[in-house]
């Protein structure tokens, strides 16, 4: 896209972008971070996770500020609209998506005394969310509407994988009483993870709207091909 | 997008010329009955001159020359025998600056109805008046002071009653050429929402420099560059997400 | 750039601000001496003028017993004593022959009459250099002072005479109504033909090398020498279409030309001075080029059209030099009776008595002046006063 | 509308006034017009007739009008301060006016003046020309030079130590005309030096300043002549004849501007002034005869004469008579009468 005629405008636009990516920085760390804790047991990380939380949320409050300020004095249309629209969105989505990490923090710092099962399911839950979150904020960052599409294709595996940890616990709990606690903890985190992926999509949506001008949410992955006009990527 | 839309003047392969120079590069565009239609675009894309070539404004330039067909309901305002007065009857004109005669506000209102010979003066005239004034939402702020001269009114006032005078000639189409941006936010406001009355009754064809005015008022909008239409709409969808790289740009303001 | 001496809060002396404002000062001063200069010129042109003129307006009269004798029908010398035939105005003198000759029951009576004296005993009892009256006379004059029979009164004759070769008898009435001739035959024609060319050109005439031409052509002759109108005015209304040589038609005819390119300037100026929107304004709702022509730019270019042309006319009143041309400047003491007849104007009147060698036309020629500065300064006026109360029209 | 009518009406009197007309026209010299508008208005007051009009166009302006047709428009009498040229009276000729009266009516003398408070000066015309010549013979006479002289003694050593000043009519004047025949063109036109520069007759006047060109208004040259008490002035005598309380005249060879010097022919800055009739317009306008009647009358230029008040210097009283029997038997001039006598 071409320059703004007005240079702040642009600067301006330019920084809330970065805030956006920057934020998108901190919260997939948080994320990386949580699931490393728990699956290293470092309460110490854990706690870190917790601290830095409150960095997300300003970087939040900033971000909000900057586009409230924009939309007041600049009226952005068209393009910038959108791009305004999107940022408002999604940093709802990347601020609970620090929440869950905060949450997974939590959990692991609860999990001490009752040392957590399940955890290569959950390793490859994590692995699954965090790239799905990284994707959302590269499209985010480059527009790219293939990405977003694949974002949104891959969120059914994110689905499955959900659901055989669920079965996978579930078993586990109805063999032996004395899991229900670990059971549960491993299905919350699960239940998290899931959450960043769906975020993860909420992302790659507005990216497509953004972009496209199109809204594809409540869309399946084919009608939101079908809509964009774009081949689904061939993994 | 409303169901049933009827085309209210139909401009195909419009090309204009300034003596050698090409104003226009044939423009295609239908302008829906009962709706705003705002032309926007960079200064000089020819906007204006297309505006006034709805009401043949543009015969008093010298030079000027004007190739394909403008329809009004069917017919071709280019035709020779048509007549440019009988025309500008039809398809009114109010301008940038608000230009009242230096006259009384009944006289600005009452010339053209009489000048055609549409009603006698005395007490129909006077109704005559008092409707466009009504219509231009203007009467409670100038019924006391009907004979006072119309130059002496506030900007916005005085351009309320430019469109009482256009009104009272019972146009069917009203173009405006930028006509708030003498005026200011307040005056702006009620000239817009004028228009949104307005629009119950009359065609408006509106050039602004102000896209959100354009924005604000239009039901439809028509990107100029250059001479060339680039890009014609509904005006939430060009504002939100238009479809032409040229037109997002001047629209985000990334123009030049 | 010294930072300290730019500061605008630096305190005390700061070389440049007072060099600027010693600068303002000068050049305050510099309008202030241009103004007086000027106006002190005006001052002492009408202090000057009003000065010499006002003894005009007074004229000598002596008292003496006319006889009027058969004898006086056909040599009016006998009609007063012989020794005051040089004391009372031969202008008046001459006239008894026809006055008896309209009154015959008059014959063979004799009254002591108030009569107008002559102009060089004008000029002694006014005490003017230069008077020119012979010592003999003089005593003469003394003897009637001495007497009592000699008088002051008001010059109604300078009203209601024309030229003559006698000061005493001078008088701007034929002037005057051949200046309203002739102006009245200017007005008639160089208005509205100056007016129309003017809004053809400004409102109708397309733009090319022809209209230029006469654009430029009529530019250039407002500016050539006004002389240069009189010839033309000989060439083509008195040699070609044969109007009478002298008369208020030539010479009205004439200034029209002269007068024709200022009051097509002055109109154009006008018309481009309505602003394009109201005329926009107008074929915006459909009126036709003559509706708005008529009905808006020329009553909203009237003012100007009217100040443009009065101004015209107040110059065309003041010009001599085309009327010398066409013969204007000329001895005609008679008013014209039709446009027709020979006829002079007022500044050519002025002029004609300016170069006369008697010591009485001085002052004719400043009461002359005076008369028509009036009735310059009563057109302008009238040219204000039009302007205003068309501008009040709406 | 009712312009057009007027403009109408307005051509169709100039149709008609061609035909008939009962006023005088008379143009011609700025010299003899005081003496002619003065008659005119005689004529006027004493008369049933109208008064004529008198229009000032300098001598050759008025032959010229005079001589361009013979229609009723034309003018009926012209004035001069010369006589009517050969070629002007061919003209006449040529455009229909075949016979015409010729009239002296006086003479006119330039006066040379100086305020009276100055001491009394003679010069002969060649030391006027000397004074007032843009060119003039160098010592040996062998060639011209811009004039050099600033000071009347530099002329003639007999002359006083004065400055030259000399307040003259500019070139529009008849005055100036005179002045330059009488004293420029009359003495060079003899005169080998500038004969042999290429002049027949000479007459450019200096421009450096020493003469001073004054305006028509003859009046201003009396004032400034009171001022500047050493300069000279020329204007007509009839000046001189009205402002003889504060101004003088310089003797020319011995002789001052009066009426006798004039007549007999000693004064020689003097010019006879003339009129000429049409003979074709007698009878077709009323008062022609009158007219020229009055103004031949002894009334106006007889020795005691009305115009001779107001500066006419008359003929001798044989010459009066002489062209009062010329007007009675309206003697035609003929080209011979014109042709320069030995």
């Amino acid at each position: 896209m071409s320059e703004h005629t007005i240079k702040r405008y642009e600067d301006e636009l330019n920084l809330l972008k970065q805030k956006v990516i920057a934020m998108g920085g901190l919260v997939e760390k948080a994320v990386r971070r949580s699931m490393k804790s728990l699956l290293e047991l470092d309460a110490k990380r854990a706690r870190k996770v917790i601290e830095r939380d409150s960095a997300i949320n300003t970087l939040e409050l900033q971000i909000d500020e900057m586009t409230r300020k924009i939309l007041a004095l600049r009226q952005p249309a068209a393009g910038d609209l959108r791009f305004i629209m999107t940022t408002i969105k999604i940093v709802t989505d990347l601020e609970r998506t620090g929440d869950m990490a905060e949450a997974i923090a939590e959990t692991m710092l609860q999990s001490e005394d009752h040392p957590l099962t399940h955890l290569a399911s959950l390793q490859a839950m994590a692995e699954k969310a965090i790239s799905q979150l990284k994707d959302a904020l590269d499209c985010f960052a480059r527009g790219d509407l293939h990405l977003a599409l694949s974002i949104i294709q891959k969120d059914g595996a994110m689905d499955l994988m959900f659901k055989s940890l669920q079965r996978e616990t579930l078993t586990y709990m109805m063999e032996d009483h004395r899991e229900i606690s670990t059971g549960l903890l491993a299905y919350s985190i699960g239940k998290n993870l899931e959450r960043i992926g769906d975020h993860a999509v909420n992302i790659a949506e507005m990216v497509i709207y953004m972009v496209s001008s199109h809204d594809v949410r409540h869309l399946n992955h084919e009608a939101a091909s079908k809509l964009l006009n774009l081949q689904t990527p061939t993994e | 997008m409303s169901t049933n839309l009827e085309t209210k003047i139909s401009i195909r392969d419009l090309k204009l010329w300034y003596g050698s120079y090409e104003a226009l590069h044939g423009i295609d565009l239908d302008i829906y009955s009962g709706k705003v239609t705002a032309f926007i675009g960079p200064s000089g894309c020819g906007k204006s001159t297309f505006l006034r070539t709805l009401n043949r404004m543009n015969d008093r330039i010298q030079g000027c020359k004007v190739e394909g067909k403008i329809l009004l309901e069917g017919n071709d305002i280019y035709a020779p025998q048509v007549d440019v007065v009988q025309l500008r009857t039809h398809v009114g004109m109010v301008f940038q600056k608000p230009n009242p005669f230096p006259k009384s506000i009944y006289e600005n209102v009452a010339y053209a109805p009489r000048i055609h010979g549409m009603v006698q003066d005395g007490p129909e005239m006077d109704e005559l008046v008092e409707t466009a004034l009504k219509k231009a939402s203007i009467w409670n702020e100038v019924k006391d002071k009907l004979h006072q001269p119309g130059t002496a009114l506030s900007g916005g006032q005085q351009q309320r009653l430019c469109i009482a005078r256009t009104i009272a000639v019972q146009p069917d189409v009203i173009l405006m050429d930028e006509p708030c941006s003498a005026l200011d936010p307040i005056a702006t406001a009620k000239i817009e929402e004028l228009m949104d009355e307005l629009k119950q009754e009359y065609t408006i064809v509106i050039v602004t420099h102000n896209m959100q005015q354009a924005a604000r008022v239009s039901d439809y909008t028509a990107y100029f560059y250059l001479g060339d239409l680039i890009e014609f709409g509904e005006t939430q969808q060009i504002f939100t997400a238009p479809s032409n790289k040229k037109t997002e740009d001047y629209i985000t303001g990334r123009f030049g | 750039m010294n930072k300290e001496a730019n500061n605008f809060l630096h305190q005390g002396a700061n070389p440049r601000k007072r060099k600027r404002e010693r600068a303002d000062t000068r050049f305050r001063w510099y309008g202030l001496i241009a103004l007086g200069l000027a106006l002190s010129f005006l001052v002492f042109f009408f202090v000057d003028i009003i000065g010499q003129a006002l003894p005009a307006f007074k004229q000598t009269e002596v008292l003496v017993s006319v006889n009027y004798t058969e004898e006086a029908k056909s040599n009016y010398n006998r009609a007063v004593e012989h020794k005051l035939t040089h004391i009372v105005s031969r202008a008046w003198l001459r006239t008894i022959p026809a006055y008896l000759e309209a009154h015959p029951e008059a014959v063979g009576t004799s009254h002591d009459e108030w009569v107008p004296a002559d102009s060089r005993v004008d000029q002694y009892v006014k005490k003017h250099e230069g008077h020119g009256l012979k010592s003999k006379y003089q005593k003469e004059v003394d003897a009637l002072q001495q007497e009592g029979k000699v008088r002051s009164s008001f010059n109604i004759a300078f009203f209601e005479t024309g030229d003559s070769k006698m000061p005493e008898n001078a008088g701007i009435l034929a002037a005057a109504v051949g200046s309203v001739f002739t102006l009245l035959i200017t007005m008639l024609v160089a208005v509205p033909i100056g007016v129309m060319t003017a809004i053809y050109l400004e409102e109708f005439a397309t733009d090319n090398r022809f209209t230029r031409l006469i654009e430029v052509n009529i530019n250039n002759l407002a500016a050539i020498p006004s002389i240069l109108y009189g010839l033309l005015g000989l060439a083509i209304f008195i040699s070609f279409m044969g109007v009478p040589r002298s008369s208020a038609l030539a010479g009205g005819l004439t200034l029209a030309l002269m007068t024709l390119p200022l009051i097509i300037i002055a109109t154009r100026a006008a018309l481009r001075a309505v602003p394009e929107s109201i005329r926009e304004a107008a074929y915006g709702l459909g009126a036709s080029s003559l509706q708005t022509v008529w009905h808006h730019v020329l009553p909203l270019a009237m003012p100007g059209i009217l100040t443009g042309s009065i101004i015209g006319l107040a110059q065309a009143m003041g010009e001599t030099a085309p009327l010398i041309i066409v013969g204007m400047m000329a001895y005609i003491p008679e008013p014209p009776s039709s446009i027709l007849e020979a006829t002079t104007v007022l500044p050519a009147q002025v002029y004609t008595w300016s170069t006369e060698s008697m010591h009485g036309y001085i002052e004719r020629t400043a009461a002359g002046i005076l008369v028509l500065l009036t009735v310059l300064l009563s057109l302008n006026a009238m040219a204000v006063r039009l302007r205003n109360r068309s501008e009040k029209t709406w | 509308m009712k312009k057009i009518i007027l403009a109408t009406a307005a051509l169709l009197m100039v149709s008609n006034v061609a035909e008939a007309r009962d006023q005088i026209k008379i143009v011609g010299s700025s010299t003899v017009y005081p003496f002619s508008s003065y008659t005119a208005e005689a004529l006027g007051a004493t008369s049933k007739f109208k008064t004529p009009v008198v229009e000032s166009t300098g001598s050759g302006g008025g032959l010229k009008l005079f001589c361009a047709s013979n229609d009723m428009d034309s003018p009926d009498i012209t004035n001069a301060s010369r006589r009517m040229k050969e070629k002007e009276f061919a003209t006449c000729q040529k455009n229909g006016v075949k016979y015409i009266t010729e009239m002296v009516v006086g003479y006119d003398g330039i006066a040379i003046a100086q305020s009276k408070t100055t001491a009394a000066i003679d010069l002969t015309r060649k030391e006027l020309l000397l004074a007032v010549a843009a060119k003039v013979p160098n010592k040996d006479e062998s060639a011209l030079i811009d004039n050099p002289y600033h000071y009347w003694d530099e002329i003639n050593a007999k002359l006083p130590h004065r400055k030259i000043t000399i307040y003259g009519p500019p070139t529009s004047s008849g005055t100036r005309d005179a002045f330059e025949d009488m004293i420029l063109k009359h003495n060079t036109k003899h005169w080998k030096v500038y004969n042999d520069a290429g002049f027949k007759k000479f007459h450019e006047i200096r421009q450096d300043g020493v003469y001073v060109p004054s305006g028509e208004n003859d009046n201003l040259i009396v004032q400034k002549l009171a001022k500047d008490t050493e300069a000279l002035g020329i204007f007509g005598y009839s000046y001189l004849a009205e402002n003889t309380d504060s101004i003088g005249a310089a003797t020319i060879e011995g002789v001052g501007p009066a009426p006798e010097t004039v007549q007999d022919g000693s004064y020689k800055l003097s010019r006879s002034l003339y009129f000429y009739i049409k003979q074709s317009h007698v009878g077709k306008v009323p008062g022609i005869m009158e007219y020229s009647d009055l103004f031949m009358s002894e009334r106006m230029i007889g020795d005691k004469g009305e115009c001779a008040e107001i500066g006419l210097i008359p003929l001798p009283a044989a010459d009066r008579d002489h062209y009062r029997a010329n007007l009675k038997a309206m003697t035609r001039l003929t080209a011979d009468d014109l042709k320069p006598k030995k």
